[in-house]
């Protein structure tokens, strides 16, 4: 990313809300979780307790998955999870 | 009325992803589900720590709330000016939403630099709330001792040596402390119950004045733990009642967990590199008998202040 | 150089000598002068020596340190002829405004004053205790220091204290616009 | 109608900070400024002012409070001295950063040790590089009309730097002399309303500030907060030509008496010009040509004011009341290099007075303008008024 001139920042040091957002922090983790969905018993303790809010759950209030792009791999989820329905594999075997 | 997890699911909270802290750190776990039940808008401000360095990085910002940090002591004196600056514009006209107030700091930023302006502004009665992310030790600088390190930890200012089993003081209550300001709220918990949190900190903040929360949370580095580790370990201070989780409402204690049954500290410290010290041979025992001991006073003096019996299985 | 008239006051920590000063100026701007008062502070308490400043001008005053030669010295306390040095620096024509029961001559001889000096001596402490029954000599001396601006009469110095001490109760106010006329009319000069 | 009163420097910052009616005042006592929250809190008792007053228990939170109050969209006013200002000294750089505007009634006193409650600048100078703006007043007019102006400068969108408007402690701030005050309304109508750029209270538009900028970005912001302080010069003058419209009194950055023809100058701030001014008078009454340069405006410096002015003189004193110890005393230091630009070597002598509230008398003046006019020139920093 080309760094912005003294000109073209905005003043007093504040930065707009959310913009980490942009951050890809998903590129830090070297083992990843893997949902199983037909043992997911949608107790939302893995989305509750997930640091990185990687954990994807709906309006229905059910986990539809896991948001890599941000998921540090901490494992968390795969400790919580009552039914053992998130596997925590290396990052190898996904290249 | 216990909170519901599924209802906000699909709720925003004030702290965004693409943060930058640790995978597994226990900081951003409590902010989150602190939070989530929170339906007023909030203004925040941090003290000097990782949550907020991790959460600022420019031109990155981790917060869809106004986010205000200054220095590592001032939180309390912060959270002052922004709600005296509320009051006054309300008062004016010039703002009329319901906002609510509040600070975040780590146990370097409240127990020890910053507990002159955390106390003033509760004195001074400001409309916030405090919420200490306890992780027992100063980790934005790499783990050094603090008032909140507990007895027979190691840390980088006061490690474990041949002579020396790490830290020899016995931790600040500083729950205790704030109880004593006689301020609305005070409360005591930690990762191991989400529910807990959640209510606990939307009660806080829903209640008019100052209030304190004091939330254990994990360190990875610190602690010395496997990062999956950060609901687990909690569960064990709490079980092991090396912190007790209570609240006191307007002067009147409540304790808000049991254990069913006795749980020796040991099974709170043998998990965490931090402690690992006091099991090699025998030269530390009496460390840890001086902590099971300090956990027996306490909750003997929680017991009391809540006036429960506790009869473990 | 403008003629600036200079006056320094020497008090005990507690006696008014800050007030008395503040309250000339106050009156003498009202009558249209330029005025300083400005007190001189230690870290002494109550009862301490102390000394307070006055300067008053046609024109507006520039300098701002302490009175050096003094024109007038104005002395609240009897003992502090002795515990303060109240002709340093005074010059040979000096005015001395003095709380004490004796007479001109008496002080003059008591501080080795030249012919050309001018003493003023009322007993404020006795006034004070007979009107309100307190040590408070700044009003009779109030009253003494009227007789040194004769262009301005006393009912101006008398209304300017019941203005600006309007937040006292009825009586002590009424005592203390008695001890102010009485430091007037009971003054000696010599 | 102008109301003409008897009060100190100190009452005057309070009947400013009445007259401005701040959104928020947090403050802390410290000897001797003391008296403007003390006064300034029976304005709130009598309900005079709708200010929220927050008593903080430190100036180190008094600060902080002031500049989370200004951030979040108040009118922010304090004061301070000595001990409180230094104890201050990490949120001053912030507040300057964050681009917060405070007006600081700063009450001027040495710092220990030993301890001392009197005048001198080394509060003030030591924070003379924390990004304020920073007026020097001479007496208790000027430190309530500067308090007023410096609500617009400090707001002013350009701008948006805190300010300190500094007194000398007891000197000025315990004087009781006469003050020509606004009426409430021309006050009221002189500052306007606050508009914010960015309120932290704007629960819409939420911004973060104070993110951790490393290598990559803090040049560019401190780069940023210089621009702002350039700025401060454009305005200062119009707002103090609408101050003098209005009131009459004009307050240049830097007040020359008697220097046009003068062959020699003396530099000075504050209270004690007068004595320079009263001694300028004297010497020229004697037939030397002298003359007193004050500066009011030392952040940001008005060095080519300086330079223009003191240009082709025969020498010049520069007289401080603080001393940078292993250095130049600051103004010295500055002047100095502002004389560089005048492009002649002027001689110059270096003066270091009133510290710990040592009196400064027109002798001492006399003394400075005397060794130019003997050609005694040196760079070893001199004393005036100091036992050997």
């Amino acid at each position: 990313m080309k760094l912005k001139g003294w000109k073209d920042l905005p003043p007093a040091t504040v930065v707009p809300a959310a913009t980490a957002e942009q951050v890809e922090t998903g590129q830090w983790r070297s083992i990843r979780p893997v949902w199983d969905e037909s043992k997911c018993i949608h107790c939302l303790q893995c989305w509750i307790q997930c640091p990185d809010r990687s954990i994807k759950a709906n309006e229905e209030g059910k986990v539809t998955g896991v948001d890599y792009f941000y998921c540090k791999g901490c494992g968390v989820c795969a400790k919580v999870c009552p039914k053992d329905a998130i596997e925590m594999r290396p990052e190898s075997d996904f290249i | 009325m216990a909170v519901r997890l599924k209802d906000f699911t699909t709720k925003d909270t004030p702290m965004t992803r693409g943060h930058r802290m640790c995978p597994g750190c226990g900081a951003p776990t409590a902010v989150r589900q602190g939070l989530l039940a929170v339906d007023k808008p909030v203004v925040i401000t941090c003290a000097t720590g990782c949550l907020e360095v991790s959460t600022t990085i420019y031109p990155y910002n981790a917060w869809n709330a106004p986010f205000l940090h200054c220095a590592f002591e001032n939180a309390g004196a912060n959270i002052s000016g922004i709600e005296a600056a509320y009051v006054a514009l309300k008062k004016k006209g010039k703002i009329n939403k319901d906002i609510k107030f509040v600070a975040f700091g780590g146990d370097g930023g409240t127990y020890d630099i910053g507990l002159q302006a955390l106390s003033g502004a509760a004195e001074r009665g400001h409309d916030f709330t405090y919420i200490c992310y306890n992780n027992q030790a100063y980790m934005n600088t790499g783990a050094q001792r603090s008032s909140a390190t507990p007895t027979g930890a190691s840390s980088t200012t006061a490690p474990a040596g041949k002579k020396i089993p790490g830290k020899v003081q016995r931790a600040k209550d500083l729950t205790d402390i704030m109880a004593a300001h006689h301020i609305p709220y005070v409360a005591q918990t930690t990762l191991h119950n989400p529910q807990d949190v959640i209510e606990k900190v939307k009660k806080a903040i829903e209640t008019p004045g100052p209030s304190f929360v004091n939330i254990l949370v994990p360190c990875v580095l610190f602690w010395r733990i496997e990062p999956a580790m950060q609901r687990d370990i909690c569960k064990l201070a709490a079980d092991t009642r090396i912190w007790p989780i209570y609240e006191v409402i307007n002067g009147e204690w409540k304790l808000s967990y049991k254990p069913r049954s006795f749980v020796p500290v040991e099974e709170f410290l043998k998990p965490q590199g931090r402690f690992r010290h006091l099991f090699k041979g025998d030269a530390w025992k009496p460390v840890v008998e001086q902590l099971q001991q300090e956990v027996e006073e306490k909750w003997a003096y929680v017991l009391e202040r809540c006036k429960e019996t506790w009869e473990p299985k | 150089m403008s003629k600036v008239l200079e006056i320094r006051w020497h008090g005990r920590g507690g006696q008014g000598a800050k007030t008395g000063s503040a309250l000339l100026s106050e009156v003498l701007f009202e009558a249209g002068k330029y005025t300083q008062a400005f007190p001189e502070y230690g870290a002494e308490r109550q009862g301490a020596p102390m000394k307070a400043y006055n300067r008053i001008s046609d024109e507006k005053i520039r300098v701002r340190s302490g009175v050096l030669n003094p024109d007038i010295v104005v002395v609240i306390d009897p003992t502090l002829l002795d515990a303060s040095n109240p002709t340093e620096g005074a010059k040979e024509d000096t005015v001395y405004v003095v709380n004490t029961p004796k007479k001109p001559e008496e002080i003059k001889q008591k501080l080795k004053l030249s012919e050309k000096s001018k003493v003023l001596t009322v007993d404020a402490t006795k006034i004070t205790l007979e009107e309100f029954g307190q040590n408070r000599p700044n009003a009779p001396i109030l009253g003494a220091l009227a007789r040194l601006f004769e262009e301005i009469p006393i009912d101006m110095f008398l209304n300017h204290f019941k203005h600006k001490m309007a937040k006292l109760p009825e009586k002590v106010l009424e005592a203390n616009l008695r001890a102010i006329k009485r430091g007037y009319e009971e003054v000696q000069i010599g | 109608m102008a109301r003409k009163d008897i009060t100190s420097g100190n009452w005057a910052a309070a009947e400013a900070m009445r007259q401005i009616n701040p959104d928020v005042v947090a403050a802390y006592p410290i000897t001797p400024s003391t008296d403007i929250p003390m006064k300034f809190s029976e304005f709130v008792a009598d309900g005079l002012v709708d200010t929220n007053l927050v008593t903080v228990e430190s100036e180190h939170s008094a600060i902080s409070a002031c500049l989370a109050a200004s951030i979040s969209g108040a009118r922010v006013m304090t004061a301070s001295s000595a001990n409180g200002v230094a104890l201050m000294h990490e949120i001053f750089p912030i507040a300057a950063s964050y681009r917060a505007p405070i007006v600081f009634a700063l009450v001027n006193r040495s710092i220990g040790a030993p301890i001392n409650i009197h005048c001198d600048h080394s509060d003030s100078m030591a924070e003379r590089d924390m990004g304020w703006i920073h007026l020097y007043c001479e007496d208790a007019q000027e430190v309530y009309d500067s308090l007023i102006m410096g609500v617009r400068i400090a707001e002013h969108k350009d701008v948006l730097l805190p300010v300190f408007v500094c007194q000398d402690g007891f000197i000025t701030s315990h004087c009781f002399e006469p003050i020509e005050f606004l009426e409430d309304e021309e006050v009221k109508n002189f500052i306007g309303e606050r508009d914010p750029l960015f309120p932290l209270l704007d629960v819409d538009n939420p911004v973060a500030y104070g993110s951790l900028a490393l290598t990559d970005y803090y040049f560019e912001i401190k780069r940023q907060q210089i621009e702002a302080m350039k700025n401060v010069r454009k305005v200062y003058e119009e707002v103090s030509e609408e101050f003098f419209k209005l009131t009459g009194r004009k307050y240049p950055v830097i007040e020359a008496y008697k220097t046009e023809d003068a062959e020699y100058v003396a530099v000075i701030m504050s209270s004690a010009t007068g004595a320079v001014k009263e001694a300028v008078d004297k010497l020229r009454a004697e037939g030397h040509k002298v003359g007193c340069l004050r500066v009011r405006m030392f952040r940001p410096f008005p060095w080519q004011d300086i330079a223009e002015t003191l240009k082709g003189k025969k020498g010049i004193a520069v007289l401080d009341r603080a001393v940078s110890i292993g250095a130049g005393a600051p103004l010295f230091t500055e002047v100095k290099g502002a004389l560089y630009d005048s492009g002649t070597l002027v001689p110059t002598n270096s003066y270091v007075y009133g510290l710990g509230g040592r009196d400064f008398f027109v002798h001492d003046a006399e003394k400075a303008f005397m060794d130019m006019i003997n050609g005694d020139f040196s760079p070893e920093e001199r004393y005036l008024g100091l036992r050997e």
